[in-house]
């Protein structure tokens, strides 16, 4: 019962809020629809027990990224353009192929009972938690059996960062003090 | 009954305390807020040969509920350009977040709203780093120049300086081994000391990011008064307004609570385990007690006979909590409370002792500049909080593996690491010499 | 792509973005109004908007007798009254070739140096507000509250004090004058250690002004800059010495100087400053002169036809007052140099390149008075 | 818990609208966002199986991409900040010049 309010309180904010980042025109208004909707995803994650996601949702994605985009957005402060229309023409199609692809998902699903082992997708419910909520596991198998890609990941944060920094360094100093 | 009231009475039967615990937080910390900033200007006028606040009650005790009333009758101003709805919204951001970070701390071991976090520092942390999208929203939504320079400098402020603080905790955590506050604590007892002492360097570097993430001077850069006028907040009035003060004020206590739990032992009072300094567990009730007294001695030299009474009425009251402290070493019974009443008076005075220190430095430091600020952060602060884990780290292995003395090796690795920072202060001299010599070539300071 | 209004305003160099301060603005020090063009926090231009306090002082001259003008003096540069009514009352005692005598100059210096102070102890206190240091406006204050008491005991006003007569004083020193102004500046030496310890050592404090809105001499010269703008650049100029009025020949005391030029400097030179005022009123105050302290002068003034400058050293730079009569009891035309008008020239000069915050750092080291600014 | 076609409905349903954000909006932000969004529904499907099946490595997958989405923002929005710089636009199809 509850389970069930919270999982479509955050499942509706969640698609609402998405479909608003998509239509609104202002920039910010998009990035702050985006943070509703990773919010609502972090309590989706909360509810399947990932509180480590949950938190690292909250922290990286709102707190770094979403900050990210919302300080370029204020930087490239171009209103004007904004408000001009968007692709008219591909927006027919883009919905054509979403409907499509969206069709061609949800008839795999509901017939999924028919494919081996697929039943489970479909299931009343979860079965009995496996999983635990802990920190440490996901700590655990994050430095041991995923010990190279952590670091392949964290060597592409590195390369990320410098070159961010060198794209966005300002090279265009002539004008005199 | 039908189902549904049924599973409303269960829902409420399972989460009552929670509830209540909430509604008050919410419901107390305007409160609080409001007294730490009447406690703000007190000190302040103390240390710069003033009164400060007197006409609103004795003392001005009554100033905070004053100023509520006169912000929240003011006209609530929108700018025409503004951006309306996330105008209106920006500040409940900031207020949500902080409140909501409080929800999971631990006043003490028995006053607590969330259940039992695993991740608690993290969530608190993490939430309470939210609180910038109201002031980044907010400067952006009013339209105004003085606003957007304010929330870009917070943008970039906070971000630099929630990395850094973000790393300094790692030493904590490393030393609890847990993110659940009470096993935080519990592993502070556990190894006799307060984490401060284990980790100097961490602690330091916790408070100065602390401090520019509550957006206090001397890194106020986002609100400084005499540049930006008020920064992001430049265009709102009223009770909008206020929200943005009290979300800066719970903030400060949310800083505070996480400072005092990680680094100074939570609510542990001074030397948990030496069994014989128990007698320290009745110095909240003479502490209360001795307020109490100061109150009556005050309450005769108040000029107006209302604040007489007045003063007489807070006497009482520090009385009556004294006698709340004292009751469970009298009555038997009671005793079942003694740990969560102590704790939780040691708590807050650890997070009123914090708090003080960050309005000491307000009082007496100049702001930094916006260059100096990042370069604080990027050139000193982050390498220094980076070599700070991995020296608190290697003490660690070096116990495990090889049996070494902890406070051996953790002396070596603080000493290690202030070498370190000192090396970086001499590298980051040498180059703003080098800089400011060039005088005033332009540097992009946004860039990183 | 269109081109849209809205598309200046952005931080990105694509253009500049133009920020106005004041003349609401808690730093600019009054009603200026600066219009800065700025390229991220950097400045790239600035140009000054002023008159939002002009009351045609000048033109008031010329409808007033010589005494009704002095009370009209005070009101410019209103931090420093003392020194604006020695500059008028000196340069009209020169117009009539009267001298005041030397009790009053006496006493008029004892007055005009504890008025340097007090300038200088408001310009420290704001200064280090604006650089966002709370406390010091408070320990400032408190010691210029001390000097307005003795102004108050002289003179019966505080701010506007009109404390000066033409041709001497109209009022004799007060039964303890020596001893207030005695325990005043035996007090000062200890309370201007507070400020040292607060701020003079402080990294912060010397990061926001170490190397901000350096000024050469050259270019001040050029710009007409004076007073401790200029002696921080390393001219040794202050008229108390190169041209001595009142009773200044009579006293020893050091111009100090700096070498930068920078704002820290002249944090410096006014500090020392203080301390060299505070050393010529405890010189002055062992002896004051007995005798008259009002020279021969009518009760109408019609000074004789002719013209006159004459020029003092006020706390923030050179006063100047130029005086024309036609031979009647008002003046044909008064001219004012005033120190803050012309050291604001400077402005555009020492904050180009620099950032936003440096902008209040500057305006505070400049030390205007917009009262004298606009006039 | 719900059933897990609850949740697969809600990753589907984000990641179209991501989709349809990525084909239809001119401004490079907002299409980054939507990959956002894109990468987001995914984490969801992620975090389901590795509920579903008890094991970890779905939830590490999910930290991986929150890792990358970090990286590809960091990128995207250095080059939308380089190429605003010199040619004012964040459009993207006036975005149409291999080299300038």
């Amino acid at each position: 019962m509850l389970d069930s309010i919270i999982f479509y309180f955050f499942a509706g904010v969640a698609v609402l809020s998405a479909a608003l980042m998509v239509t609104r025109r202002n920039a910010i208004h998009s990035a702050v629809f985006l943070i509703t909707t990773l919010l609502a995803t972090a309590g989706i994650f909360l509810q399947l027990r990932a509180e480590f996601l949950f938190i690292t949702q909250i922290i990286l994605y709102v707190g770094g990224i979403m900050v990210l985009f919302i300080f370029v957005i204020m930087l490239v402060r171009l209103d004007a353009p904004i408000h001009q229309l968007r692709f008219r023409m591909q927006r027919l199609v883009a919905i054509l192929v979403a409907a499509a692809l969206g069709m061609e998902v949800t008839v795999i699903l509901l017939l999924a009972h028919k494919l081996p082992g697929g039943g489970l997708l479909i299931q009343g419910s979860a079965p009995a938690d496996r999983l635990p909520p802990n920190s440490e596991e996901l700590a655990k198998s994050l430095f041991s059996n995923y010990l190279l890609p952590f670091e392949i990941a964290s060597i592409l944060l590195l390369v990320a960062m410098v070159g961010a920094v060198v794209m966005a360094k300002n090279r265009r100093r002539t004008d005199e003090p | 009954m039908n189902p549904t009231a049924q599973a409303l009475l269960h829902f409420l039967q399972t989460w009552w305390v929670e509830l209540v615990c909430a509604v008050v937080i919410v419901a107390i910390v305007p409160l609080i807020a409001g007294y730490v900033v009447l406690v703000e200007r007190k000190l302040m006028a103390d240390m710069q040969a003033r009164l400060g606040p007197m006409r609103v009650g004795p003392h001005g005790l009554l100033q905070p509920i004053a100023d509520a009333v006169k912000l929240l009758i003011k006209e609530d101003l929108v700018p025409r350009d503004a951006d309306g709805l996330i105008f209106w919204f920006a500040p409940v951001i900031t207020m949500v977040a902080a409140l909501t970070a409080m929800g999971a701390l631990y006043f003490g071991p028995a006053f607590r709203v969330a259940q039992d976090i695993n991740i608690g520092i993290l969530f608190v942390i993490g939430v309470s780093s939210l609180g910038f999208l109201g002031i980044i929203l907010g400067g952006w939504a009013s339209n105004s120049h003085y606003s957007i320079i304010g929330a870009i400098r917070s943008t970039a402020q906070l971000v630099s300086y929630e990395a850094a603080g973000g790393i300094a905790i790692v030493s904590a955590l490393l030393l609890a081994g847990t993110l659940r506050i009470p096993d935080i604590v519990a592993a502070q007892f556990d190894s006799h000391v307060w984490f401060i002492f284990l980790a100097p360097v961490g602690f330091f570097i916790f408070m100065v990011a602390s401090i520019a993430e509550t957006n206090r001077a001397p890194f106020d850069l986002p609100e400084a008064e005499s540049e930006l006028v008020a920064g992001y907040m430049t265009e709102y009035s009223g009770f909008r307004w206020s929200l943005y003060f009290l979300g800066e004020y719970a903030n400060m206590i949310v800083v505070a609570s996480v400072a005092t739990t990680l680094f100074l032992g939570g609510w542990l009072r001074p030397f948990p385990n030496i069994h014989w300094l128990r007698w320290l567990d009745l110095l909240p009730a003479l502490f209360l007690g001795f307020v109490g007294v100061y109150c009556i001695y005050r309450a005769g030299k108040q000029p107006v006979k209302i604040q007489t009474g007045f003063m007489w009425a807070v006497a009482l009251a520090c009385f009556g909590l004294a006698a709340v402290f004292i009751a469970p070493w009298i009555i038997a019974p009671l005793r079942f409370a003694l740990p969560g009443l102590n704790g939780a008076f040691w708590f807050l005075f650890k997070v009123s002792a914090y708090i003080y220190v960050f309005m000491w430095l307000r009082f007496t430091l100049p702001r930094y500049r916006f260059d100096q600020l990042m370069h604080l952060g990027w050139y000193i602060l982050i390498p220094l909080a980076i070599i700070n884990v991995f020296s608190v780290g290697l003490a660690l292995l070096l116990e495990s593996e090889f049996g070494l003395n902890r406070w051996f090796t953790m002396i070596v690795t603080t000493a290690f690491t202030l070498a370190i920072s000192l090396f970086l202060v001499r590298m980051h001299d040498k180059r703003t010499a080098a800089a400011s010599s060039a005088a005033a070539v332009p540097s992009d300071s946004y860039a990183g | 792509m269109q081109q849209d209004a809205s598309q200046k305003d952005t931080l990105l160099g694509a253009d500049e973005l133009v920020l106005n301060m004041g003349p609401q603005h808690p730093s600019t020090h009054g009603v200026l109004r600066v219009k800065l063009k700025l390229d991220g926090e950097r400045v790239r231009g600035t140009e000054c908007v002023i008159g939002y306090l002009h009351r045609g002082v000048e033109k008031i001259a010329e409808n007033r007798t010589y005494q009704q003008f002095a009370p009209y003096v005070d009101r410019m540069d209103y931090v420093a009254a003392v020194s604006n009514g020695l500059g008028y009352c000196e340069a009209v005692e020169k117009l009539l070739s009267v001298e005041a005598p030397l009790r009053a100059r006496v006493i008029r210096t004892i007055l005009t140096e504890l008025q340097r102070i007090a300038s200088h102890l408001l310009w420290l206190g704001t200064h280090a507000l604006d650089i966002g240091a709370l406390t010091p406006l408070f320990y400032c204050m408190r010691e210029r509250e001390e000097i307005l008491k003795i102004f108050e005991k002289y003179c019966g006003a505080r701010l506007t004090t009109h404390a000066f007569r033409i041709g001497g004083l109209q009022y004799e020193a007060y039964d303890g004058f020596e001893k207030d102004v005695e325990r005043f500046c035996k007090d000062f030496e200890r309370r201007i250690q507070e400020y040292v310890t607060l701020l003079t050592g402080n990294s912060i404090w010397i990061g926001r002004t170490r190397n901000v809105g350096v000024l050469n001499a050259a270019d001040c010269i050029a710009l007409g800059a004076s007073g401790p703008i200029l002696r921080a650049a390393g001219v040794k100029w202050d008229l108390r010495k190169a041209q001595p009025y009142a009773a200044y020949d009579r006293y020893q005391f050091e111009i100090p100087v700096g070498t930068n030029g920078d704002t820290y400097d002249r944090y410096m030179v006014r500090m020392e400053e203080m301390r060299q005022s505070r050393l010529i009123c405890l010189q002055a105050i062992e002896n004051i002169p007995e005798g008259p302290i009002m020279g021969k002068v009518g009760k109408v003034l019609k000074p004789p036809p002719g013209e006159i400058y004459h020029s003092i050293e006020a706390p923030k730079g050179i006063l100047g007052y130029y005086i024309v009569s036609d031979g009647t009891i008002q003046p044909y035309r008064v001219r004012i140099r005033p120190p803050s008008f012309i050291n604001l020239q400077a402005l555009d000069k020492m904050i180009r390149g620099h950032l936003v915050a440096d902008v209040v750092a500057v305006i505070g080291t400049l030390d205007i008075v917009l009262g004298e600014v606009d006039r | 818990m719900m059933s897990p076609a609850h949740y697969l409905f809600l990753s589907l349903a984000l990641f179209l609208i991501g989709c349809i954000g990525v084909v239809t909006r001119r401004n490079v932000i907002v299409v980054l966002m939507s990959i956002e969004l894109i990468l987001n529904a995914v984490n969801i499907n992620l975090v389901l199986f590795s509920r579903i099946f008890g094991d970890v490595s779905g939830q590490v997958f999910a930290l991986f991409i929150i890792a990358d989405a970090a990286a590809e923002a960091a990128i995207g929005l250095g080059i939308v900040i380089a190429f605003f710089r010199n040619r004012e636009t964040v459009l993207a199809d006036e975005m149409d010049l291999l080299k300038w």
